[in-house]
């Protein structure tokens, strides 16, 4: 596997829940943060409006909660040595919301669509083609054993959004069809009866748009939500009793991202420094209420077979040698930096608030500015000005490429401005790689790299977790950011 | 005219002047109409004379006073000591003339003190050190009847007598040539207005200015005034000498203001058996003629003696009869009628009753 | 001529050792002190003074009207036998307006500015005479306007306040004083505000409509002349206290009080042009002031020692003729 | 008329200075729309195309123009973020925000109005200390905290109604209202306490008029003379206030809506904002302003109607 | 007046004890600000934490006294800032009247129409960081109401009697309108600018509740509330702390602003 399983994490739950008798029917309300004002799966980038059309598309596989793939659309497939020749075979009677059966064509048009709407992974398709009316081959420019993540990208009907209609009137073939939707107020879902495998339990999903975090919660007692997803600081206030926590990972990588074009943070002893002043697991445990796990460098443990743990304590705290190194770097009595945070994140802002404490014990002095995540995008993530950033940086699929791409020396979206002839070498000879196992070694390298040169000041994979109540139980965790309401059933 | 009574000096020379107020109205529909306060008024104060303006409220009195201050636009010409009011002068004018107004109440700064207040006039004109200045203020106090400890007071100290004797003593600070006192008594009590009326004898036998008194009190006009000057709507209908104007009046306005002057000497008496019409009869002179057409005399709509001929405005003309030449009324009967001794003033009540 | 009117036995009003008191703070002055007067049945009694020497403020009170800050501290106020300031608020209101009514010295504030002429002039009948139907109403107020000599009241029912000159609005509140036709009006300085000759329409009116409805007025003003044309009897007010009271014609030609002549000298008329006024020196004690127990003292010309120490008793100089002074004797 | 006029041009003065103001601070503050839609992971041809389809790679100025025709064109333009054209979008919104906003000043009057005349009406007593009191109480408590707490007391210990559990008007209208009824309590609170104390001053002003003493003195009751007399007079001297209050009703929905989760135009605006969504945002802002210009403007007419001092003398 | 003396008093104590604490915690706080202690958040009040401790252990007593601090120098910046443009453009507008007047009283109105979150974001965005930022924001927003006040002030003394008179003895335009005509007005300002204080702290806790005020860790109330939010039900100490301070604090001022305007305009 390549995820702990997520049942794993599920301690805080108190409930017994697996002797509870599952049923069928009922609705179940789920409330977001953040607002999915997008459902086109080619246009949709926020995590949010990914982990609800999660149950709406299906690609031609889909990921299983322990990471692997399997067959949805396309009820098998194969993969050439090379990794450069799938081969998709669809699966019988298929249908997507509208009534029509999946053909081929649908297929082909989806894979033009994406590789038109600039999915990562698409530029590498060479050519696709529906062979006979049930397979579709698709050859790659080079081979790539990850393409199957990739594949995972939604199936429409065809012509169905060539003006981006699906914002607005998604069609898939998941185990929900979209209902109706009221901008700020809330989506839902209904269960589709024509479900190819397993149908939902619930026959309807409503997801409320909430303001904030913090309202989630209120509205998780007041009763108006049966779930939600948060952090741990919001998720541990609900009454234990009455619910159900089940403890995932955000599956993104939290750390303070230094501008390593800038001074000081341009020497790799000012940002061994910082690395060495930082107790990540002072913040997992203030901010995180001890739910998050600890990493080293940019890779989420949640693809734990490329997940290089060697590093994770390679900068245990040590504030001495923190000095030392400042000392050395011409800093003897430290510095001082600001930090930019995203203002609608409070996790960052709570956990800036403990770096500010533990970089003070070196003799580093960081100011805090909060920026709304307008001003955040364009100034911090398109223009690169700034000195640091507390963020989560999450990948697009579930893929090892989705978190080191960025750390190529001339990637667009390198915005540590991270520069290492070595990383870019060791990079490209593991992206290369066909062979699993070298693969793995090629990307566990680049993270030693991430860590010795201390790119960033890497701290955790911040715990997300599902809460929900007790009436209902089920639910199964990704290591993707996706919320399987198919899962969830009412407890009798 | 200016060709009369030369050898004496003008200090204020008003000619031909008109104002007019904007009557913004404040309704939605409201039409911006400019309505008429001063029409044609020329007179002129000679160095060292107490002038006396009178007239009903709302007649324009104010308005003359405010206009030959400069603190308002108007037409015509009005030149104190030969000069005119601008705005880029005002320094110097203000030299030339001084104000004493009707509300003492209002009319001190009241975070400021007396001497303070006093002292403003030569601060603004750059007169003398502040030491020569603060005695100059205790010197003024002296000379209007308060002693040099009122300098530390605050105007809500002092009572309202003392304030405006205050603000005559602020006014003369610059030894003015011609002071305007626009019912610089009316608002205080009869005994305290009696300290001022004499206070303004005394300076008046003291200095050298000239004063234009304005008020409603014929009485008061005449006991202090040399000359009186009386208007209705805006006009002079009346000028002449305080002996002139107050025992033989000519213009039937002015006759019906004596008439209804309060004295000592009768008493209303109605035994209560008369009728509403005989009320309605007795004050008839007082109501209102229903028409006032354009251009005709100002005073056509409540005049008994008013025919066709008063449908032209008259001007001013001397009346003859008169020794003094300066008696002038606007009235056509100012030439006909012989003024000497006419009326006394229940004849003209009757005159007035008699008409209507 | 007018000594012919006077007093007749039956008083309507009776006001005895009234004091009011004034609340400022912890402190607590005098602004009227110990005054007594009565009014008869049909007699315009006139009330003079300088101002806050308190005509206005005993007037209030027996109109039940004090401001909060000011209150009755001792005395009786007996209209016909019966003592106002024992009554609840309640009695009070009954007899107000209907025997009782009262005209103010500022016509425009004291009449409402959003409601029309008609239905002010109107209100007193319909709080006292419920059973009168609303076209009865109407025709009296229009009576009423007549009365006081409103030409058209049928229009003026129609108007606001501030559609009318100072002169007509004074009209408004005496036809809506009298409309009730109470026993006793009080008309606080009612021509003060008003050119000369409205003032005369004015007074003629009070006059006539005193004489026809046999309608006491208590009339305050602080113009000796005013006071001449009209009143029976005349009160001169000092500081809080009666200084002098006697029919109007005493007044006028043989004042007794040193303040009464004072006044009386210091107005200026047609002979004394030219000369200096004989004006009293000094000014009026303000409430907070200190007063001496013949509060005139400080600016009497003939005053001693004891008007420092003990306050003068009343002196009786001729029938109705009564004045406050050490220095006066009776006859 | 000229008056008409002039408060005409002046209304659309202010107009079109409120739209150069909002079209400018957008362009100042930093906040690519493409960039918000397309996340962190988008390729710039793909930002450069979007921006294209928004139009925001043309000129400012062209941009203001086309959306200020568009504007009178009564086209609004399509948000951004919501991809649906600015009409539907606000649609209903404005419904829910001008119920929520009738709903406040409702409350407002039916509670200030009698509690402003009985404070006034018990001058210098324990009664109108208790209301002082209050008042003060009721200003000083910021619009959010009162949310909170009426979010935590009423909702979560009380139960008396479910936070979060907001019903469409369309839906159930008498849910609608249940629910509504607290976010407006947490809004009107303020207002209710400062219309309160106004309505008493005002009050405690008139009656120390010279009429009130008339009314008195022709032996009208306490009733006639507080509500027939003194009041209409007091409320000619509030109505001013009445202007500024529904500004500040619109301001106290923003956050009330954000708290509640009432999908009303403050919480769009907030959300238009920081999605730099600018036709949204452009329009709410015209709207909102548009609101407060015009009552402005009625409330000037009220008084005239009211006041007939003001009015036209015919 | 005797009413207006005891707002006065109980204004000023309370203000007194919130200044005193903003002051006391310039040289003492029970514990640092941004101090914490995961392993005893959300403790309830006791002799240790007077006011208890948040989610994250700092002790809420201690950011209190310092959120005092911050809130109160937001607002008094705020405050002062505007009000010295408000007395530049409000005795300008309404002494020099005419097209002056005008121009400036529309964008006044302009201003005042516009959502002032929005001028929030703006001034947020745009200036260069720093805490005082919002100082700028608010003030722009409060600008308005206080221009309107000294216009009015100015109005109404621009033609009273006394400025008449010394227009009369000759002084110049700027004498009139700083000697006589202002500090006529100051009463009047003073209320308003003591009630505008409250306002400001109300301004200034709704910002940091957008967050846009202060910056963390330095604790300001309204973003002590903010955080409180999620932990109200296991933790109200932690909201109605600031909560309660706020209200205390815009009580003492609005009392005083009271007590002051009917001392002076009675
Ligand atoms: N600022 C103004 N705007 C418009 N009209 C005005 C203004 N000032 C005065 N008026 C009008 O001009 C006329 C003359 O006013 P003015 O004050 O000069 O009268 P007055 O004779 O002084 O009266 P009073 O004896 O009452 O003082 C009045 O009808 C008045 O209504
Ligand atoms: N509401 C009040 N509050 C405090 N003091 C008052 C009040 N009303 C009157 N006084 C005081 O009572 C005293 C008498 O006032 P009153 O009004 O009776 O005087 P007045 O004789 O009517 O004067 P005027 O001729 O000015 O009308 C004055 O000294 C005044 O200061
Ligand atoms: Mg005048
Ligand atoms: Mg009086």
């Amino acid at each position: 596997g390549q995820s702990k399983p997520a049942s794993d994490n599920s301690v805080a739950s108190t409930a017994n829940t697996s002797d509870a008798t599952p049923a069928d029917g009922g609705n179940f309300v789920y409330g977001l943060a953040t607002e999915v004002d997008n459902f086109d799966p080619f246009t949709a980038t926020t995590a949010d409006a990914k982990s609800i059309y999660f149950n709406i598309y299906e690609g031609l596989v889909k990921v299983n909660p322990d990471g692997t793939f399997s067959g949805a659309v396309a009820s098998d497939y194969k993969i050439s040595d090379d990794a450069k020749t799938y081969t998709f075979t669809l699966r019988d009677g298929v249908k997507f919301h509208n009534g029509a059966v999946v053909t081929t064509d649908d297929v082909l048009y989806s894979i033009q669509h994406a590789i038109d709407s600039g999915i990562p992974g698409y530029d590498n398709v060479d050519s696709f083609e529906a062979t006979d009316d049930k397979t579709i081959v698709v050859t790659l420019k080079k081979g790539d054993a990850d393409f199957l993540a990739i594949a995972s990208q939604a199936i429409i009907p065809k012509d169905s959004d060539n003006q981006g209609e699906l914002a607005l009137a998604p069609i898939g073939t998941g185990p929900y069809k979209f209902a109706s939707y009221a901008v700020q107020d809330h989506v839902t879902l209904d269960k589709n009866p024509d479900y190819w495998g397993t149908p939902a339990h619930l026959n309807e999903i409503i997801i409320r748009f909430i303001a904030s975090s913090s309202d989630l919660l209120v509205n998780y007692q007041s009763g108006a939500i049966d779930g939600f997803t948060a952090n741990a600081a919001i998720s541990e206030q609900v009454d234990k009793n009455s619910s159900t926590i089940n403890v995932g990972h955000s599956n993104a990588v939290q750390a303070l991202y230094l501008n390593n074009a800038n001074t000081p943070f341009d020497d790799v002893r000012v940002r061994q420094a910082l690395s060495y002043a930082v107790d990540s697991e002072g913040v997992i445990n203030t901010v995180d209420y001890g739910y998050g796990t600890e990493i080293g460098t940019a890779m989420i443990p949640g693809l734990s077979s490329f997940f290089n743990d060697d590093v994770t304590h390679a900068y245990d705290v040590d504030v001495k040698k923190a000095k030392h190194l400042l000392s050395d770097a011409g800093y003897p009595n430290g510095f001082s930096f600001t930090v930019k945070v995203p203002s609608n994140y409070q996790v960052h802002l709570d956990s800036a608030q403990v770096l500010v404490n533990q970089l003070a014990k070196a003799g580093i002095t960081m100011d805090i500015q909060q920026v709304d995540w307008a001003t955040w995008l364009e100034n911090v993530y398109t223009n690169r000005d700034y000195d640091a950033t507390i963020i989560s940086v999450d990948g697009s699929i579930a893929s090892p490429t989705a978190f080191l791409s960025r750390y190529v020396s001339d990637a667009h979206n390198n915005f540590v401005n991270f520069n290492s002839k070595d990383y870019d070498a060791a990079y490209a000879k593991a992206t290369a790689a066909v062979d699993q196992e070298k693969r793995v070694a090629g990307f566990k390298e680049c993270q030693k790299i991430l860590s010795d040169e201390a790119a960033s000041v890497y701290i955790q994979d911040i715990a997300n977790n599902f809460v929900y109540s007790t009436k209902f139980a089920g639910y199964t965790g990704y290591p993707l950011y996706a919320v399987d309401f198919a899962s969830v059933y009412r407890i009798q | 005219m200016s060709e009369m009574n030369s050898e004496k000096g003008e200090i204020l020379e008003v000619s031909h002047v008109n104002n007019y107020y904007e009557d913004t109205g404040l309704g939605i529909f409201a039409k911006r109409q400019k309505r008429q306060v001063l029409s044609d008024v020329s007179f002129t104060i000679h160095t060292d004379e107490f002038f006396g303006l009178v007239g009903e409220s709302g007649c324009g009195k104010s308005t003359l006073g405010n206009a030959i201050l400069g603190q308002l636009p108007f037409e015509g010409t009005i030149r104190v000591g030969g000069m005119e009011y601008s705005k880029s002068d005002r320094r110097k004018f203000t030299e030339k003339v001084q104000a004493v107004f009707q509300d003492p109440m209002s009319a001190l700064n009241p975070r400021m003190t007396i001497g303070s207040t006093m002292r403003e006039p030569l601060r603004a004109h750059n007169i003398g050190t502040r030491e020569e200045q603060i005695r100059a203020v205790n010197d003024m106090l002296e000379k209007v009847g308060l002693d040099a400890s009122y300098a530390d007071r605050y105007p809500r100290e002092l009572s309202g007598g003392q304030r405006q004797r205050v603000c005559i003593g602020a006014a003369l600070m610059l030894q003015p040539e011609l002071i305007i006192a626009d019912e610089a008594v009316s608002a205080l009590d009869v005994s305290v207005g009696a300290q001022i009326l004499n206070l303004f004898h005394e300076i008046d036998a003291g200095a050298d200015f000239a004063m234009l008194f304005i008020s409603h009190n014929l009485n008061v006009v005449y006991y202090l005034c040399d000359r009186i000057a009386v208007m209705y709507r805006g006009t002079i209908v009346e000028i002449g000498s305080a002996e002139d104007v107050y025992h033989h009046p000519v213009h039937p306005y002015t006759k019906l203001l004596l008439a209804a002057i309060p004295d000592f000497t009768s008493r209303i008496e109605d035994d209560g058996t008369g009728t509403l019409a005989d009320i309605a009869k007795a004050n008839a002179q007082f109501e209102v003629r229903n028409e006032d057409p354009e251009g005709a005399c100002c005073f056509y709509h409540r005049c008994p003696y008013a025919n066709s001929e008063c449908l032209k405005r008259p001007s001013l003309t001397a009346v003859p009869t008169t020794d003094s030449e300066e008696h002038r009324a606007a009235c056509r009967l100012a030439a006909e009628q012989p003024s000497a001794q006419v009326d006394e003033k229940g004849s003209v009540a009757e005159a007035f009753q008699s008409t209507c | 001529m007018s000594e012919s009117k006077t007093v007749t036995s039956q008083n309507l009003l009776e006001i005895r050792n009234l004091s009011i008191g004034i609340r400022e703070g912890d402190k607590i002055y005098r602004a009227v002190d110990d005054i007594g007067y009565e009014v008869a049945e049909g007699e315009i009694l006139g009330v003079v003074g300088e101002s806050g020497c308190g005509k206005t403020v005993t007037n209030l009170a027996i109109m039940g009207l004090l401001p909060d800050v000011l209150f009755v501290s001792g005395g009786q106020i007996l209209f016909e036998g019966k003592d106002l300031a024992k009554m609840s608020e309640r009695e009070r209101a009954a007899m107000n307006g209907r025997d009782i009514s009262m005209i103010y010295q500022e016509p425009l504030t004291s009449l409402n500015p959003l409601v029309k002429i008609g239905r002010q002039v109107g209100e007193p009948l319909r709080i006292h005479h419920k059973e009168i139907p609303e076209e009865e109403i109407t025709k009296r107020v229009a009576e009423s306007l007549r009365e006081v000599g409103l030409p058209d009241p049928e229009v003026t029912m129609e108007k606001y306040p501030h559609q009318l000159s100072g002169g007509q609005r004074q009209r408004v509140m005496i036809a809506m004083a009298t409309i009730c036709r109470p026993k006793l009006m009080i008309a606080d300085e009612p021509t003060t505000a008003l050119d000369v000759t409205v003032q005369a329409q004015v007074l003629r009116l009070l006059k006539h409509i005193s004489r026809k409805h046999k309608m006491s007025i208590i009339f305050i003003s602080h113009d000796l002349a005013v006071i001449n044309q009209i009143c029976d009897r005349v009160i001169i007010m000092y500081a809080g206290k009666i200084a002098e009271s006697a029919p109007a014609h005493v007044i006028m030609r043989h004042p007794a009080h040193e303040y009464t002549k004072g006044l009386l000298r210091s107005i200026p008329r047609a002979d004394s042009k030219g000369e200096s006024l004989p004006a009293i020196p000094g000014h009026v004690p303000s409430t907070e002031e200190y007063r001496d127990p013949c509060p005139f003292a400080p600016r009497c010309p003939i005053a001693q020692d004891i008007c420092r120490q003990q306050a003068p008793d009343a002196v009786q100089i001729a029938k109705d003729h009564v004045a406050y002074c050490h220095f006066l004797r009776a006859e | 008329m000229r008056y008409l006029i002039r408060k005409a041009v002046i209304l659309i003065l202010t107009m079109f200075l409120i739209s150069l103001m909002t079209f400018l601070a957008f362009h100042i503050i930093p906040g690519d729309p493409a960039q918000l839609i397309l996340g962190t992971s988008a390729s710039a041809e793909k930002l450069e195309l979007l921006r294209h389809q928004l139009g925001t790679d043309l000129p400012l100025w062209q941009q203001y123009t086309s959306w200020i025709f568009g504007f009178f064109r009564g086209d609004f333009g399509t948000s951004i973020r919501y991809s649906m054209p600015v009409k539907t979008l606000l649609g209903d919104r404005i419904v829910v925000t001008a119920l929520l906003g009738l709903m406040v000043i409702v409350l407002t009057l039916v509670v200030s109005i009698p509690l402003g005349v009985y404070a006034a009406s018990r001058r210098n007593t324990a009664a109108e200390q208790v209301v002082n009191f209050l008042t003060m109480i009721g200003i000083s408590i910021p619009g959010f905290f009162l949310s909170i707490i009426f979010m935590w007391v009423f909702g979560l210990v009380l139960h008396l109604f479910t936070p979060g559990s907001y019903v469409s008007y369309q839906q159930d209208f008498g849910a609608f209202l249940r629910f509504m009824i607290f976010p407006a309590l947490a809004i009107a609170v303020p207002e209710i306490a400062i219309l309160t104390k106004y309505i008493r001053t005002a009050m405690l002003d008139e009656m120390d008029k010279d009429y009130v003493r008339t009314a008195r003195g022709k032996g009208a009751s306490h009733r006639t003379i507080l509500y027939g007399h003194i009041l209409r007079n007091a409320i000619v001297a509030v109505i001013p206030l009445i202007g500024m209050m529904i500004g500040s009703i619109f301001s106290g929905s923003i956050i009330v809506e954000q708290v509640f989760g009432v999908p009303g135009i403050g919480r769009l605006l907030i959300s238009s904002v920081t999605g730099r969504d600018f036709p949204l945002t452009q329009t709410l802002v015209m709207y909102i302003a548009l609101i407060i210009v015009i009552t402005n403007f009625i409330v000037d007419i009220l008084i005239q109607v009211i006041d007939p001092r003001i009015r036209l003398s015919n | 007046m005797k009413s207006g003396k005891i707002e006065f008093r109980i204004g000023c104590t309370l203000a007194g004890i919130v200044i005193l604490l903003a002051v006391l915690s310039l040289f003492w706080t029970p514990y640092g600000i941004n101090e914490m202690d995961p392993a005893s958040r959300m403790a309830a009040p006791s002799l240790q934490h007077i006011f208890g401790t948040d989610n994250m252990g700092r002790d809420v007593f201690s950011r209190a006294i310092v959120g005092a601090r911050f809130t109160l120098a937001v607002a008094v910046s705020t405050v002062l800032f505007c009000t010295l443009i408000s007395i530049v453009l409000g005795l300008l507008a309404g002494y020099a009247g005419g097209w002056v007047d005008e121009v400036i009283m529309r964008i006044i109105d302009a201003i005042n129409s516009f959502p002032g979150i929005l001028i929030a974001l703006i001034m947020v965005t745009v200036l260069p960081p720093g805490n005082y930022t919002i100082v700028i924001a608010l003030c722009i927003m409060f600008i308005p109401s206080f221009t309107r006040i000294v216009r009015t002030g100015t109005l109404q003394y621009k033609n009273a009697d006394f400025v008449r008179n010394n227009r009369v003895f000759g002084d110049s335009d700027l004498r009139l309108l700083l000697v006589h005509i202002f500090p006529n007005i100051i009463p009047l300002l003073l209320s308003s600018v003591i009630v505008g204080l409250s306002n400001a702290i109300l301004a200034e806790s709704s910002m940091s509740y957008l967050g846009l005020g202060i910056q963390p860790p330095a604790p300001s109330w309204g973003r002590m509330l903010y955080e409180a939010q999620s932990i109200i039900f296991n933790a109200p100490w932690c909201a109605l702390a600031p909560g309660l301070m706020i209200v205390v604090t815009i009580v003492a001022f609005n009392c005083v602003g009271e007590g002051l305007r009917k001392r002076y305009l009675a």
